[in-house]
């Protein structure tokens, strides 16, 4: 078998595609101007930024001035929450499945007198919508779910969770860092108020996120200064990283049908062939509502660190399904949310593909885990 | 570029000693596969020496590269002397593991004392280093789940 | 007079040295791994961040671990600020003239039932530490007195005042966004607790800047999530921007005696010409404590942004010395503070020179000033 | 790219009728240099009509061009009509100024109120459109110092 380079981890960031780059360059030479400045070379800036923010506007099929940039998701994350709750009641309502960046927020707010009420997910990783509708109570200030999981990739019925919030005047908030540019994503029609990107995901560059804040929704800020981002979020504007994440946006409308397509054509071959080829191995999550390039699955009798190392070493990049925190091993709070029992959880592997992936990539990656998860079973006590 | 340095990735690559053996003089387990690692180690003993080890493991690339390096340290040992193995001394020979994986040497350590501590009791021996050393006890006690995991994303 | 442009407003930004940017490169291409994968796409982004964060170090004199990367000069300010006080006491010390990223934020700190103390500033722009010392009460929680402001450049005597702040146990931040790269700066010897900073400032990208935290010194969080920056900022990293603002840092500290001595002399001759050329100008601030490449000078019967334009319109850019706020014309908060007469400050050009301007460029400058101010003076109603 | 649109740069480039007239017929100031923006317009009246004006201004870039566009839409009018221009119809003219920058149109639009209330008082005139039109009273309260300023960076 010959060793090949095969990214499966887009989940985790993507590379930048060369439209993108080609759109930021000169903004890294020439167009250095700071945007706050009103000479011309500023005015170029300012006006390169207003054009990003109206091709993310088109993407989410928002207002362009309720997109208000961040240096990531998870800012824009943590400004939703903090800007939303400020003076507001004391609880809010989020799943058991949420990205680190919403969990860990809560759990500092938890520390300074906030309530947090974390819904279950069923074995799919779904959220039933009545337990929503319990949770709500006269203080609730915000209800936080994410659209897409990071993990398994299940796809929340945001639609009408917002409108179980709503019906109670609760503010809605999203995560929606893995499902941008993955399924379709249209704010209005989903109704929440506010929700998270990060560029990074979609084949933007890193450091650049967003907050789209509904009009008339308003939030306190999170960063004090300069009258950036209509005096929202201080700080020089990144404007490179803005003008790629305006392109990423940009092409990933232009394509999102056939990217669709490819990722879930892709997905479901993997899938099919790990399935025969590795005899004891179990996809978690629905197959149903998740994201087109998503799989995770465990396997048994070897451990997910060691799978991921063995095909690091054959040039194959993926995940393991673990938990943040490079120091604990509290196995994923997303696996055991959905009742995987935790021996499977250490075994745990997520692929996720993207649009630079190719059927030989599948078949290189297939060959690869099946060899890998045999040495690793003959090294392994259990039986 | 590696999280673990080249003598890690050799021994977790291609693990020394490797298997089962039919008639071990002591047999180690540690861990849990709840805790997503486990070692088991069989040992060969004659004339208070240690003639042969054989080791599996389930578990992270440091837990399998602690205890392919710490059956090569141990064969041709006395066993007074394979238990003043510490997992310090494993992960010197190892030339360093990173900080979140340090723990996770432990683990060879420990099945290694339990081997001893299976054929001392089997043969009715005693070893000073064994005096206060229960498996039974420190399993819950002190083995916590110990191989970090990377970041989510 | 033949067109020419020139950039002489290097304290908003800078453009990136070529350095950097080939740099960045590999990390805006195929070095896209995120620095938290494990597998060695991954592993590699993580150890190019920790070399740039010793470059950093090296060019502060701190230890590597006591940089912190956050999106901005801005949010640097912000978190020392906000993570100083949580939970200590409710009084703050500052000065009249600092940016808006400390300014705004202690003013929103205000409505929230905090105590300000702004100190004043002398004519040259400098704070007076027995000021400082009458103004530190028991309940008094944090200092922060910027290194070099970005109007005026004038430089606090900030040794002598972190003394004071310490003598009474009370922690020091300090603003050194326009100090770094023009200015020695080292943490150790000034004996900060906290100190920002800002890569666009220093010949690197935007949207990338840093907060010293000494070690030891616990502050909160301000954004919470992955265990990214020593679990104390989350957020995926920037890699590109991280690895362009260590090699500026490496750059900034190989060629610091050049560059102040470079500034330095054109900034000195800019200053004469100008005196020579334009009869009603005066300097403000002090010329002595002052960085090396900045000239703030007020016109009479000319009014800034109508020079501005005009110099813009020659190919030159340069800025207003006016106050931040696009919608107000309240005049310069630093000018106000050094006692600028209110109708000179709205003549006002704050020039700021950097390693690619030349004496052809000053000369231009020049010319081009003496025309504009000429131009202006025969159009304004005033005698 | 500029911040202002390319009419507007021209008058504030070129602007027209920039100067004094040796005896006007009407004077008005508007503005102060504490404000950072003062606009003085000469203008002189023959039946009725306004044949000439003249201005100088110090200020910003749009409160430049709007004096100048100012005066090029007054002369030629009846006083009457020239009294009916609103900084409104000046921004239009100049199609359009940046959101910050609407209010500095004002300083035209009053300071030609101020001369043709200064040639009505001077001559005994009376128009309707100048009833409750007091310039010593209004610069203080209405005038706000008004042009916009960059970020400071
Ligand atoms: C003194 C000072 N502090 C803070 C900042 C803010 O830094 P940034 O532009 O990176 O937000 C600036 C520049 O804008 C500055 O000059
Ligand atoms: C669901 C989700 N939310 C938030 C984030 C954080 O975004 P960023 O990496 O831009 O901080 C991520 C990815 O890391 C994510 O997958």
């Amino acid at each position: 078998m010959e060793k090949r380079n095969v990214y499966m981890d887009y989940s985790a960031t993507t590379p930048l595609k060369g439209e993108v780059l080609d759109a930021m360059m000169p903004y890294l030479k020439e167009n250095y101007g700071n945007p706050s400045s009103i000479y011309s070379k500023g005015i170029e800036s300012k006006e390169a930024i207003k054009q990003s923010r109206t091709k993310i506007s088109r993407l989410i099929g928002s207002k362009s001035d309720e997109i208000y940039f961040t240096s990531s998701g998870s800012e824009a994350d943590n400004w939703a929450i903090f800007g939303a709750l400020k003076g507001n009641g004391k609880h809010i309502v989020t799943s058991k499945i949420e990205h680190p960046a919403i969990l860990n927020t809560l759990s500092y707010l938890e520390t300074k007198g906030y309530d947090v009420t974390y819904l279950d997910v069923n074995e799919s990783g779904l959220v039933n919508p009545d337990d929503l509708e319990k949770a709500i109570r006269d203080d609730t200030a915000l209800v936080t779910i994410m659209m897409a999981n990071n993990e398994i990739g299940t796809i929340q019925p945001i639609q009408k969770l917002v409108k179980l919030a709503h019906d109670k005047n609760v503010l809605f908030h999203s995560d929606a860092v893995q499902a941008l540019g993955n399924i379709p994503v249209d704010v209005n029609k989903l109704g929440v108020d506010m929700m998270s990107f990060s560029a990074h995901k979609i084949y933007g560059p890193k450091g650049i996120g967003a907050l789209y804040i509904k009009e008339g929704i308003e939030i306190e800020n999170f960063v004090y200064g300069g009258g950036q981002e209509n005096g929202k979020r201080a700080g020089t504007e990144n404007v490179p990283a803005i003008i790629g994440f305006g392109k990423a946006a940009e092409l990933a409308m232009n394509c999102l049908k056939e990217h669709v397509c490819h990722c879930l054509d892709l997905r479901n071959y993997l899938a099919d062939e790990l399935y025969a080829a590795v005899f004891d191995s179990h996809v978690n999550g629905t197959m149903l509502d998740r994201l087109p390039g998503n799989l995770n699955v465990s396997f048994d009798y070897a451990e997910g660190e060691a799978i991921l190392l063995m095909l690091d070493y054959m040039g194959i990049s993926v995940s393991t399904g673990s938990a943040c925190g490079s120091s604990d091993s509290v196995p994923s709070h997303v696996l055991t949310a959905i009742g995987v029992p935790e021996s499977r959880i250490h075994g745990t592997i997520r692929f996720s593909i993207g649009c630079f992936t190719t059927k030989d990539d599948v078949d290189y990656v297939v060959k690869a885990v099946k060899e890998v998860t045999k040495k690793l079973k003959e090294l392994s006590p259990l039986k | 570029m590696n999280m673990y340095n080249d003598i890690v990735m050799d021994h977790f690559m291609n693990p020394r000693n490797v298997g089962e053996m039919k008639e071990p003089d002591g047999i180690g387990i540690y861990g849990s596969p709840t805790c997503g690692d486990l070692m088991q180690i069989h040992i060969k003993i004659e004339d208070d020496v240690i003639t042969d080890a054989k080791f599996k493991a389930y578990g992270c690339g440091s837990a399998i590269a602690s205890s392919s390096m710490a059956t090569t340290l141990i064969i041709g040992l006395k066993v007074e002397e394979a238990l003043k193995l510490t997992n310090g001394e494993i992960v010197d020979k190892l030339e360093g593991l990173p900080e979140a994986k340090i723990h996770c040497s432990v683990l060879a350590d420990m099945a290694i004392k339990k081997a001893i501590f299976d054929y001392a009791e089997s043969n009715d021996k005693h070893y000073d280093a064994l005096k206060g050393f229960d498996p039974y006890e420190m399993q819950e006690e002190e083995h916590v789940c110990i191989c970090g995991k990377d970041e989510e994303s």
